[in-house]
C-alpha cells in the first residue's frame, strides 16, 4: 500500500521542483498569466528534457512508460508553483486519452511530436449541459460519404488556444462515445478563447458541420469506459496537484501568521486563528489521503468510486483551504500582488472543471446503488 | 413593544417609492446595477445614479432632515433600500453619506457643514477613506501616518492602504497621528483633505477579480490646512467611533439577498434546450433550500432589530451579529452562484463587465457577474471589522464580560 | 410586524415564568422525568387555574379566544424550565386539532374538560414509514356497520401514557384523512409506554380492528389541510419553545465560562471559546428571528413555508447549540446531574419529531416547485 | 520510503485473524458487541473476551513480546482491529493494556512487573484511571490530590473524576501530588492502589444516557504503601507522558467507522413494508455519500500515519489530527444514524441495553443503539485531551512555533 513517493518517484519529483524554483517566482508567474498565449514554449521544451511528457506513453512509442505515481509527481510540483504551463490537460487528459485509443496510425503519428514537445493538444469534452459528467454530450459526429461530420459546441476547453489538435467526444448515431482528432484550423471549427480565473487559457469551441477523414476517430468502438477512466486518472493527477498547491498554501499562510503583527502580537498567537490553521492543516491531509487511497485502487472495480471521493474533497476541502487563506491574510489577501489569491483561485477553478463536488456526490450515490 | 412608528403608511410609502424607481434610473444606471461584482458599484453611473437621488431629495436617508436627510424612520429606510435592490439599481457607494458625512454633522463647524455636505449629498465631491495603512487593518489604534504640526498646516508623511475607489476621488478623510503620547487611540486626528495636493501619489491596487478597487495612497510632506481638521487635534478616534454607530442597526444584507436569491432561483428553474432544469438536481435544491433559510433568517434578523429598536438606540452586540450572518450569508451564496454558473464562471470577462462596453458575455449573461462576484466578496468577511473581530465582540457582549 | 410579545403576551407570560421558577429547579425536575408518570396533576391543576388551557380555545367553549403568540409565550417559559407538564401535546397539537374539527358535539363535551385541566387527550399522528410527513399513514379506517373500525400502528405519540383519549389519525377507503376520537382503554388498542430521552413520556400504539362510533370522527370532510395547519402552527409553539429553552442554555454556558477556570483563567478568556460561544448566539438568534417571521405569515399563503424553515433550523441550530453547550461544559456536561444535559436531550428529540430538518427541506423545495 | 515490513503476508495474517474471530467469541461476547453503545463495551462479557484473547497470547498486541506482546507490526495491528470490529467482538476496555500496562513496563520495577502484568493480560485485574479531579480535566498540571509521605506509606486525600467503570474495578492507577514546589507539574506521583480500602468512596456518576460510566472516587485518610510507586517520587508527570506516547499512532477510528456504516447502509437499503428504502431518499443519500468519504479519509489518514511511522517514531501532530478527525467524523456518524433511526430513537431503552436480558427493542433491533451511542459520542471531543486542546498542539506543531 503505497502513501508516499518511491524514492525513484521522488528522485524524478525532485527534479521538476527545481525546475519550478529555477522559473516560477510569483512575479514571473503572474506576468506570464497575462501576457501572450500564457506559457512560455521555452519552458515546455525543458519539460520535454526533463523528460515529463515521456511519462505515460509506452516505450514503443519512445516513452518512458512509468506509472501514474510520476506524473502525480510532476503534478504536485506544478501545483506548488502554480506552474501555467499546461501538463495537465495537454499530457494527463488528452495524451492519455489518446495512448487508450486503439488508432495505432494515429498514436505513431502524435505521440511521439507529444513526447518531444513540438505538438499540444487539447481535450474538448465538456459541454454546458454536461455538468461533470462526461457522457453526457449534445455533439453528435455522423459518418457521410466517408468522412464523418462533427456538431456541437464544447465549453472550458483548456489548453486549446495553446493546441494545433482537438481531442473531440462525440456520440455517433448509435449512441456510442467516439473521440475525434480534428485540427484547430480546420473548416467549421469556431473558438471563443479567453484567459480563465486561474491564469490559463481555454476556448469554447463551437463545431458547424466539420469534417474529418474516419481515421481521426481513435477508438473504433465505443469510448465512454476509457474516457471515464482516463479522466478518473486525471482526477489522480489534479489531486496531486490540489496536494502541492495546498502544502505551499499553508506554509505562506504560517510564514504570515508568524510575521504579521496585530494589536501588538504575532496573529499566530491568537487561538481561533491557531484553530482555523488547525482545521485548514486537517483540510489539506484529508485531500491527501484520498490521494493515496485513490491510487491504491487504479486498475480495480472500486477506482471510480475512489476518484469521486478524491474530486469531491477537492470541492470541498481546497475550496475551504483557499477561502481561509484569503481570510487569515486579511485585505492582502484579496489582491493580485500576493500569490495567497493565485492560489485560492486555482482551487476555485478545480471544482468547476471536470465535474465539481456535487456531480461527484451524485455520481457515488450511483455507484452505490448498482453495486 | 413594537416601536414601529404606527401613523406611517408603509405600504402606500413602499408603492411611491416603486413609482419612483420604475422611471428614475436611465437605461446605463440599471446596466451598473447589473453589473455590480461587489459592495461597490461602477463609479460613474452610480454617482450619476446618487445626483438623480439627490435631486429628489432622497439621497440621505440616515441624515437630520435639516441637513437633508428624508425623515424616514427605520422601517421606512429598510423599505426604501429593499426597493432599491429589487429595482437593480446599484447602490451608492457609502463613503460620502455614510462614512464622512455622520464626521462633518456631528464634529463639523458650520463652515466646515456649509461648504463641504451640499457636495457630498450631490455628488459634485467624492470622497475616499484613509484610514487603514500597510501593519494597521483591524487594528487602527497602531496607526503610523505622521501628521505634523506647522503654523496653520499639517505636514503629512506616511501611507494609508486599502482606500476604495481612491483613483476616482477627489476628496479624501483620513485618520492620522499628531501625537504619540498616552494610549495608541488618543494622538490621532481627524483630517479632510484634497486629492492631488502635492507630495501625494496614489497607486490602485490590481483584486482578485483583476480590477483596481482599492489603492494605496502615499504622503510626503503634503500640506494640509488645520481649518480642514473636523473635530479636536487628537479626538479622531472620538469622530471615528462616532461615524462607526451612526449607521449602527442600518444593516440591509437581506434587501440585497432576497432578490438576489429570487434571480439565483429563477436561472435555476429555467429549463435548457433539452428541457432540464438545474433545479431538478436534488442536491442542488437542497442546497438552495438552506440558503433560502438563511437568507430568510437574516432578512428577519434585520428586521426584529430595526422594529425593537427605540429610536437612536444602538443595537449593541446585534451589530456584530447582522454584519456576521449577513457577510456569510452572502459569501454562501456567492458559492452557490459560482456552482450554478459551473464552466461559464471559469472566463475572466473584465471587459463585457464594463458599462456600455457592449461586449457579449461568453455563455450565459446571468453567469457572468458570478466569478468576480464570489471572489470580491471574500472581502465581506475582512472589511469594516473582520468577522473575527466581529465574533470576539459578540462573544464579550453576549458574556456581559 | 410583530417582532416581540406585546404587552399583554408579556404579562401573561411573566405570570408563566414565575410558576416556572416556583417548582422547577432542575433537581425536581429531574426527579420528576424519572418517576411515577413523568408530571404533577397538581401543578396540571395550577396551569388550568392560570388560565393556560384556555388560551386557545372559543369563548363559547369557556376558552380565552387569544392568538398564538400567548401560547408561544407559554411554550418559551415552558422551554425555560424545561417543564414536563404535557402542554404541548395535549394543547398545541391535540386540542387545537379538535378545535379545528367541525364535530359540534365532541367540541362541547371535550374542550371544557380541557380547559378545566380534567382531561389529556394526545394526538397519534405520526409513523414509523411517515418521516414526518403527517399526511403519510398506513393506519386505516373503514367504515362497518354504522361503526368505524381501525386498523393501524403509531409511533412516539407523546402524552398517551397520560391521555385517556387519542386523536388517531387515519385514511379511509377513499384516501381522505381521518382524525378519530379513541379511549385509551379501548377494545383493540395495545400501548408500548416509555420514557423518552427528554424526560417526557410517550407510547407506540397499536389498533387492531378497534371500533368506534361514526360520532367519533372529528371532521366531516377530509382532515388533511386542517392537521397539515395545525402541526404547522404547534411549530411555531415548539419554535418558542426552543426559543426559551436556548436562552436559558445561553446563561447558564456564559455563566459556566466566567466561572470556570483552566490552565489559570476562566476558560471564557480563551478565544476560540468565544468565537464558539458567538456562533451559538448566532445559532439562538437565527431561530428567534425566523419564528417571528413564520408568526407574521399565520393565515397567509406563505405560513407552510415559514413553519417549515422555523422547524428545519431548530434541527440544525438548535442541535449545534446543544452539542456546543455540552462541548463548552466538557467532562460535567456529559452527565444527567446538571441541567445542560436535559436542555441538550431536549433540542434532539425537537428535530425527531414532527419532521426533521431534512423533511422540512425536503418540503420546502415541493412548495417552491409547486409555486 | 514506505517502511512496511513486507516479508509479513498480510493477507494470510488476516485469514489467520478471521479464522480465529469467526468461532472464539460467545453469543453472549457478540451480544456485548452489538450492545456497546461508547468506547467502553459492557465490562462482565468484555472481561471474559479479554481472557479468551489472553489464552491466545493476542491481548496485547502493542507490548514488548518478553511481556506478552505480540510480535506484531504495525499494519498487522491494524488489521487485528479491522477484524475485531468487522465481527463486531466488543473492544477491550483501554484501561489494563492501553492505560497502566506501559506505566508498568516503562517504569516498574522486576518485582511489580512481576506483581501487575500478568493479571492486567489476563483480566483478572481491572484497573481504573486516577488522573482527572473536579477543577483540573484536561489541566493535569493543576491538580491536587494529596499524597503525604508516612513512612513507609502515603496518606491520600483528596478526589478523582471521570474514573471510567471505577465501580468495576479492583485496582486503581492514580496520579497523586506529593509536592507543591516547583512548576505544577513537578511534584506529581504516579501510584498504583487497591479499590476498596478504608477511607475511600465510589459514586457512580449518571451519564446522559442515564447509565454510569464514570465515577467520582473521594479519599479520607487512604494508606498507600509507597512500594506501590511506579517511577520516582514527583516523577509522576514523565510516567504519564510515556504512556501517553505508548499508543500514539495507534489510531483505530477507521477500523469502527467503515463497518459501522456499512451497517448504516444496509439499514438505509431495506425495503420497508412497502417497498421503500431510506436510500432512496436524495437527501439523506447525499449525506450518507459525504460521510463514506470522510470515513474514508480517516481510514486512509491511519494507514498512512502506519505506513509511513518509522519504528518507534512518534507521529507528532499527526496524533492531533487522528484524534479531531477521527472523533468529529464519529460524532457526524452518530447523528446520521439517530437521523435514521428517526422517532425509533427517542424511547429510553436502558433495559433492552442490558447483555443478557432478553428485553425487546422498541422498534428495529438497528435503532436501539442510535441515542445512547449519539449521546455518549459527545463525549469524544471531550475526553483524551479536548478537541479544542487538540486543535492548538496541532496548529503549534504545524506552525513549528
Amino acid at each position: 500500500m503505497q502513501y508516499q513517493y518511491t524514492s525513484e518517484q521522488s528522485e524524478f519529483k525532485d527534479s521538476l521542483r527545481k525546475f519550478v524554483q529555477d522559473h516560477y517566482d510569483y512575479e514571473s508567474r503572474r506576468h506570464l498569466a497575462k501576457e501572450g498565449n500564457g506559457y512560455k514554449a521555452e519552458y515546455w521544451q525543458q519539460l520535454a528534457e526533463l523528460g515529463v511528457f515521456g511519462l505515460p506513453f509506452a516505450e514503443e512509442f519512445g516513452g518512458l512508460e512509468l506509472d501514474l505515481g510520476y506524473l502525480m509527481g510532476v503534478a504536485e510540483e506544478f501545483g506548488r508553483g502554480l506552474v501555467l504551463e499546461p501538463m495537465f490537460p495537454v499530457l494527463a487528459l488528452a495524451g492519455r486519452l489518446l495512448a487508450a485509443g486503439d488508432n495505432a496510425e494515429l498514436k505513431n503519428e502524435l505521440i511521439p511530436s507529444l513526447i518531444g514537445g513540438e505538438l499540444l493538444i487539447a481535450l474538448a469534452s465538456e459541454e454546458k449541459a454536461s455538468r461533470g459528467n462526461p457522457l453526457i454530450m449534445a455533439t453528435s459526429v455522423k459518418a457521410e460519404g466517408g468522412e464523418l461530420v462533427i456538431n456541437g459546441e464544447k465549453h472550458a476547453v483548456y489548453a486549446a488556444p495553446q493546441a494545433s489538435q482537438y481531442l473531440v467526444t462525440a456520440k455517433d448515431e448509435s449512441g456510442a462515445v467516439k473521440v475525434l482528432l480534428v485540427a484547430a484550423d480546420a473548416a467549421g471549427v469556431t473558438a471563443t478563447e479567453y484567459q480563465t480565473v486561474d491564469g490559463a487559457r481555454a476556448s469554447n469551441l463551437r463545431f458547424d458541420n466539420v469534417k474529418v477523414p474516419a481515421s481521426a476517430s481513435l477508438f473504433s468502438g465505443d469510448a465512454a469506459a476509457s474516457l471515464e477512466l482516463v479522466i478518473d486518472e486525471a482526477l489522480l493527477v489534479m489531486g496531486a496537484e490540489a496536494v502541492g498547491l495546498m502544502d505551499q498554501l499553508m506554509a505562506i499562510t504560517g510564514e504570515y501568521l508568524q510575521t504579521r503583527k496585530q494589536f501588538g502580537m504575532p496573529i499566530a498567537a491568537f487561538q481561533a486563528l491557531q484553530h482555523r490553521y488547525a482545521d485548514m492543516y486537517i483540510a489539506c491531509e484529508k485531500i491527501r489521503s484520498l490521494m493515496w487511497g485513490a491510487l491504491q485502487t487504479v486498475g480495480t472495480a472500486e477506482f471510480a468510486e475512489s476518484a469521486a471521493m478524491l474530486k469531491a474533497e477537492i470541492g470541498k476541502s481546497g475550496r475551504y483551504l483557499g477561502q481561509q487563506a484569503v481570510q487569515l491574510h486579511g485585505g492582502i489577501g484579496m489582491t493580485d500582488e500576493l500569490s495567497v489569491g493565485a492560489y485560492f483561485k486555482r482551487l476555485t477553478a478545480m471544482d468547476l472543471i471536470l465535474g465539481g463536488r456535487d456531480y461527484q456526490l451524485s455520481r457515488l450515490i450511483k455507484i452505490r446503488k448498482a453495486a | 413593544m413594537s416601536t414601529t412608528d404606527q401613523s406611517v403608511d408603509l405600504e402606500s410609502f413602499r408603492q411611491e417609492v416603486r413609482a419612483f424607481l420604475e422611471t428614475a434610473p436611465t437605461p446605463e444606471i440599471l446596466e451598473a446595477g447589473r453589473k455590480t461584482t461587489s459592495v461597490f458599484a461602477p463609479f460613474k453611473e452610480t454617482m450619476a445614479w446618487q445626483k438623480i437621488l439627490n435631486d429628489k431629495g432622497w439621497v440621505a436617508p440616515s441624515w437630520p432632515q435639516e441637513y437633508g436627510g428624508t425623515g424616514w424612520n427605520i422601517q421606512q429606510r429598510y423599505i426604501f433600500t429593499q426597493e432599491c435592490n429589487r429595482r437593480g439599481v446599484p447602490p451608492l457607494l457609502p463613503q460620502n453619506i455614510q462614512m464622512v458625512g455622520p464626521a462633518v454633522l456631528g464634529f463639523g463647524t458650520d463652515e466646515q457643514k456649509a461648504e463641504y455636505l451640499p457636495k457630498m449629498l450631490s455628488g459634485e465631491d467624492f470622497w475616499c477613506q484613509g484610514y487603514s495603512e500597510p501593519g494597521a487593518g483591524s487594528d487602527l489604534a497602531s496607526l503610523k501616518c505622521r501628521a505634523e504640526s506647522d503654523g496653520d498646516d499639517y505636514i503629512l508623511n506616511g501611507s494609508k492602504t486599502w482606500t476604495t475607489y481612491g483613483h476616482h476621488a477627489n476628496k479624501m478623510f483620513a485618520l492620522v497621528r499628531t501625537s504619540t503620547e498616552g494610549k495608541p487611540q488618543q494622538g490621532i486626528t481627524f483630517l479632510l483633505l484634497d486629492m492631488g495636493l502635492p507630495g501625494m501619489e496614489v497607486r490602485p491596487i490590481i483584486g482578485l477579480d483583476g480590477e483596481p478597487e482599492q489603492c494605496e495612497v502615499f504622503f510626503t510632506d503634503v500640506r494640509v490646512p488645520k481649518r480642514n481638521r473636523i473635530g479636536e487635534e487628537n479626538q479622531g478616534w472620538t469622530v471615528a467611533k462616532y461615524v462607526l454607530e451612526f449607521e449602527r442597526g442600518g444593516s440591509t444584507f437581506g434587501t440585497f439577498l432576497v432578490p438576489a436569491m429570487e434571480q439565483l432561483h429563477a436561472v435555476c428553474d429555467t429549463p435548457d434546450a433539452s428541457g432540464n432544469r438545474l433545479s431538478d438536481d436534488p442536491i442542488l435544491s437542497y442546497k438552495l433550500a438552506e440558503l433560502d433559510i438563511d437568507i430568510r433568517a437574516v432578512e428577519h434578523n434585520e428586521k426584529r432589530v430595526n422594529a425593537n429598536l427605540k429610536h437612536g438606540e444602538n443595537p449593541g452586540p446585534m451589530a456584530s451579529l447582522l454584519k456576521i450572518m449577513g457577510t456569510e450569508v452572502m459569501q454562501r451564496f456567492s458559492e452557490l452562484q459560482l456552482e450554478v454558473a459551473g464552466l461559464a464562471g471559469l472566463p475572466l470577462q473584465n471587459d463585457a463587465l464594463v458599462v456600455g462596453s457592449n461586449v457579449a458575455p461568453i455563455g450565459e449573461e446571468s453567469a457572468l457577474l458570478a466569478m468576480p462576484y464570489y471572489l470580491n466578496t471574500r472581502a465581506a468577511s475582512i472589511y469594516a471589522g473582520s468577522n473575527e473581530v466581529q465574533r470576539s465582540l459578540l462573544a464579550k457582549a453576549a458574556l456581559g464580560a
